[in-house]
């Protein structure tokens, strides 16, 4: 196959989702010196963004969703090392979990299949994780964005204490928090003081992708 | 056309059937049904019952025998043969609301037009959940009144290929009809085969059947097109204000109608008919998708298949001004019973408002809406080794998630009904798409639909000829 | 407290149900239920079932045996005698909305505070369908977390003389509502002999409990309150996507946390809880009033009498984000099915709306008024020789009215129900009224009903000793 | 009984419609030489009067009313040649019919009830009333006003033809003409030519006393 086929079979088959063949690509990109860069720019995400934009328009299920950032995740497993070799950026790393004394997890699992479909490497801790948890899993996974899911009014503030736990720990400023979740609203983001909130699935994709690329302006890489 | 295959929920014991048969036969048989035709009464005459003046004394086992000429079942052909149905079994048919004068669409309540007549044409040709337009889907009340009928007619048959009601206001309207029938169909004889429209011929409760309705039965019957004989009962005013009276009247006037059929044509295909509401002993208002009215249609049902005759009822019918909450559940405070009564021929399933005085844009799409999702929860369950999916279970654990499993991924398309109207979009989304509520979607759909509209195609050959029909016959009547 | 004597609506044949109860057994045996607390996973290896981790394999026979002990029927106790329900047989119970973060009034969506939390609380003691104002009817937001029960409890007990639901956030808060129910009923021995709350306990499905429920779960069982056990299935995310694997999934969940309640208390009332509805596969949103959970809801009642057990589900449910014909049909297509299922204990009877993330005045009289209609149509045909009326047709003959029959005069102002929300209100008098929709007409009997709201009367001393402990607890627990 | 006591019976009576009461006490009341006047104005009237306004409130059903107008009527059978004699004017006479091609009578026949219950003497002809029978009914009783209901589009037109009737037979100047019905319009009695339109039962009568008021200002008695 030429590099063009190459990377238009992986471009058609993360669309579909069809994961052992984007692996197989993956190896025989590399096998070819094709670049990681180039797999991941003119490949993968423009796959996924498709992906993102038919589902917007009712086009795509979840679980299609679900499936193709599966198989992106699969071949970004063997791009990563390569990709931090040659300093190239990839789309983010995000540490998602829902806080203590919450068990509610449709929404967050939903966030993290759209995320990863987005080209996400997410780190899901699971449910009622204490602010202990995040702030370890933190310092492990140096994650560019840390997401706070609570569906319980009577858990919400959590939220404050994970953000009183990261300032102790001294992460605050290591990471963009962002906070949602169905009772959760803009202006209760605000006050507790995270950075980001947004209302579903695909506004959180938006929004994480806005947050990540005005913390990089700012910050040199 | 849906097939309903599930359970009858019916309320009515053994015992309170006999009491309700016993009770019909003495109607008729004591009180008697009054017939405001001569031909009528002649055949009854000639038939051997007694008659006195316009009324007629029935024997109960002489109605039986009429009755039992009936059909149990029959079919109804379409111009698209895909759309023919047949009426009885477990089968539903379903049409569009039949009869107001006024039209709204949006804030504006008005006279309809013929303009509104072919509007709602469209949209009955594309529902597909409507097996037909029905008939009077509104009054045109700005074409010619003698020959408002050919245009209808015209109109149902070209811009719909799915079956449609006759007209009923005179005996001269039905003659026109069935012509027209046997125009689009090949022949007279090839719809007194298979009987190609349905008409509605309602009785003057109580116990009276009107002449210009017999006028228009005589027609019909003597063609072999299908008539649904509906006793038209809002108690309180039309019938005693209990219930099983209610009934009683019903089976008499039906079953008196269905024998006058027969002795016409003996086979001729019958609808055993039902409009059962109440009104507001307060204020006097028909009232509609009422407790009292629920009940009624569930026992209708069972009294129809008591008699082994295909039935009438139901309908997306309200009381309500608008398409509001009130008419939401209205509708389906009909139409669920409906559904439960496994009804055969269920006219007014979508658009009707304001007791039947208003054809809704808005109402017709919510209808629409409520009836598709009525066909799938009539479902039968399929329950089997794929349907348990112990190895979702096993793939998934406890706690996890499902949206990934293999199980789901191989069903997710079409595992769940997927409503066209209704929304489920969180408050953000539905506020950036415009806090629509579901009467203002309902509109939008209802644009949409009429815009997307193509004409089923006709033969050109037939159109014109349906055409000159209609020119010749607006000019007789002197329009 | 409404009685069902109409016959349950069943759509499982024999076949399936023993396809379904081997499935349970399989999924309980060889799946297992994760149970996250040691206190029950101690109990369940004590009594002999396998236990790995967190994870109880149960021996199905196990757990029938439990199930056996459990009642069938039981009483709940109301500060008011008249209000005190019977749960199980032909009861059907009514609770409000439970647990919306929002409310919604008119055109405003805003955090739900106290004083909202007042009003419905006044809402529901003023609405004679509903038994219960139910617990959480929305989260009072302005009040301090960790008191929060005590205030919402404090509430229930003296704004309303109905039953009440118990608070199930923790241990202590399910602590604490027991020792204020014993307060109330005179000493905790009372409330053992005939509980006086019912709590919810969810599953966190599939197929695991967790440590805080189960924490409730505890204190409630051992003081012999009843306990919802209730799988709460959203298809094609907690549960695979075909309806028999929900129904499978909901026995072993339901039977399963039984079982528990059963260790901790012998006889331990106990409902059998169901909560069964779909997400859109396409965007993942929760969706209701789908045909989808009307059949699982039918399934529910079938499976519950099959294991003797009173039986929870149903509800005026509904994804609309207004109180508009969405509102109004989503809500009665799960309600329907509530009736005809013979629902014991209803939760989220009234005020719903946005997947229950908003509790709505309106709406709450919109639910209101459904079910007012639906207790008038479960109600049996008196079938007798007044209610047929012979003597009616007698009086009035062919083609005449009742409106003055004699008949009617004994009968016409009890003989059909009257809606308090509906309108048949024809178009000129509607529009003198000021064209009002159902949602703004609701609006307006809210506003009034809660002017027009008179506390029922509380023995003083009792009211003091419940404002010393609310007081007293509220200083221990720091807030 | 006092001339007092027997007033206040008859307007209790009248407003229970108990129609043997009613006409043992306008018997009594002959006997005692009252007046028929007084009788209708100081009893019977405002009698019907407070049924209208307790059926407005909602508090009376129609049964109710039916009755109370019933009771009413058969004092009436007695005062009617009386007040004749004594030339004292009674409310008014109403011929009321549904048109030919028609047979809708439940919202003519509530109307009739409505009508007997604020005192007018209502001839009804039924339903599918042609214009030669309202012709003929006119000339025969003289009425006031007469009504012609509607319920059908297809059967509206018949108003017209019924004017013209009158037109034809030199009645039309003598009688005031009200229409309605179901799909009937302000709009459309205007067109046809009407003198009044009314929506329900209770405007009916509304508008029937007015356009009377109206006619008899204009007219000597």
């Amino acid at each position: 196959m030429t590099p063009e086929e190459i990377l238009q079979g992986l471009y058609d088959e993360t669309l579909k989702g069809n994961g052992p063949r984007v692996l197989e690509l993956t190896h025989q990109a590399l096998a070819l010196d094709m670049t990681p860069g180039s797999l991941l720019f003119d490949a993968l995400i423009p796959a996924l963004e498709e992906v993102g934009a038919r589902f917007e328009r009712g086009d795509y299920f979840v679980p299609e969703m679900l499936i193709a950032g599966r198989a992106m995740a699969g071949s970004m497993e063997i791009l990563r090392p390569l990709l931090a070799d040659t300093g190239v950026e990839t789309i983010g790393k995000f540490v998602m979990g829902t806080v203590k004394g919450d068990v509610h997890d449709i929404g967050k699992n939903l966030v993290n299949i759209m995320l990863e479909g987005a080209g996400f490497e997410v780190i899901d801790l699971g449910v009622q994780v204490a602010p202990e948890k995040f702030v370890a899993a933190i310092e492990e996974h140096e994650p560019d964005i840390v997401g706070f899911s609570a569906f319980l009014t009577t858990t919400m503030p959590m939220f404050k204490a994970n953000l009183n736990a990261l300032e102790k720990a001294g992460l605050r400023d290591k990471v963009i928090v962002m906070v949602g979740g169905a009772p959760v609203t803009q202006e209760y983001a605000d006050v507790v003081g995270a950075d980001g909130y947004a209302a579903d699935a695909s506004a959180t994709v938006k929004r994480a992708k806005a947050l990540l690329k005005e913390r990089r302006s700012k910050v040199p890489a | 056309m849906f097939q309903n295959v599930m359970p009858r929920y019916e309320i009515l014991s053994q015992d309170a059937l006999a009491t309700l048969d016993a009770a019909w036969r003495r109607l008729v048989s004591e009180i008697g049904v009054e017939f405001v035709s001569d031909r009528a009464i002649e055949m009854f005459r000639a038939a051997g019952q007694k008659v006195e003046d316009h009324t007629v004394f029935l024997d109960p086992e002489f109605v039986l025998e009429q009755v039992a000429k009936a059909p149990r079942e029959f079919d109804v052909q379409a111009r698209n043969p895909e759309r023919s149905v047949h009426i009885g079994g477990d089968s539903m048919v379903f049409g569009a609301v039949y009869g107001p004068p006024f039209v709204r669409q949006g804030d504006v309540r008005r006279d309809g037009t013929m303009e509104d007549y072919r509007n709602f044409l469209k949209l009955a040709q594309s529902f597909d959940v409507l097996d037909s337009a029905g008939g009077v889907v509104n009054e045109p009340n700005d074409t010619p009144l003698d020959s408002r009928h050919l245009d209808m007619t015209y109109a149902l048959q070209t811009l719909t290929d799915k079956i449609y009601m006759g007209n009923v206001v005179s005996g001269v309207n039905a003659a026109d009809t069935i012509a027209m029938g046997a125009i689009l169909f090949g022949g007279r004889d090839k719809i007194e085969e298979t009987p190609c429209s349905i008409s509605l011929i309602n009785c003057n409760s109580p116990l009276r059947w009107d002449d210009r309705m017999l006028d228009a039965l005589f027609e019909y019957a003597a063609a072999g097109q299908p008539v649904v004989l509906t006793p038209f009962i809002l108690m309180g005013a039309m019938s005693p204000v209990t219930i099983p009276a209610a009934l009683v009247q019903q089976i008499a006037e039906a079953l008196s109608g269905i024998a006058l059929a027969q002795l016409i044509r003996p086979g001729c295909p019958v609808i055993f008919g039902s409009f059962l509401s109440n009104i507001d002993m307060q204020s006097g208002s028909p009232t509609f998708g009422t407790p009292e009215s629920g009940i009624g249609l569930l026992c209708t049902g069972q009294i129809a298949r008591h008699f082994g005759l295909p039935f009438r009822t139901g309908g997306g019918l309200t009381s309500s001004q608008l398409p509001d909450a009130q008419a939401g559940y209205e509708a389906l405070m009909t139409l669920m019973p409906t559904f439960l009564a496994g009804t055969n021929w269920v006219m007014h399933t979508a658009g009707w408002l304001d007791g039947g005085l208003v054809a809704s844009y808005e109402k017709f799409v919510v209808d629409c809406q409520i009836t598709e999702m009525l066909q799938h929860e009539f479902k039968p369950l399929e329950i089997d080794e794929g349907s348990i999916a112990f190895d979702a279970h096993q793939e998934v654990g406890h706690g996890g998630h499902f949206l990934g499993a293999m199980h789901t991924m191989e069903r997710f398309r079409t595992c769940f009904y997927r409503p066209f109207l209704s929304s489920s979009d969180n408050y953000e989304k539905w506020m950036r798409g415009g806090a629509l509520d579901a009467a203002a979607r309902a509109g939008k759909i209802a644009t949409a639909k009429i815009e997307a509209y193509e004409p089923p195609p006709i033969d050109e050959a037939i159109r014109l000829e349906l055409e000159e029909y209609v020119v010749r016959r607006r000019a007789e009547l002197g329009d």
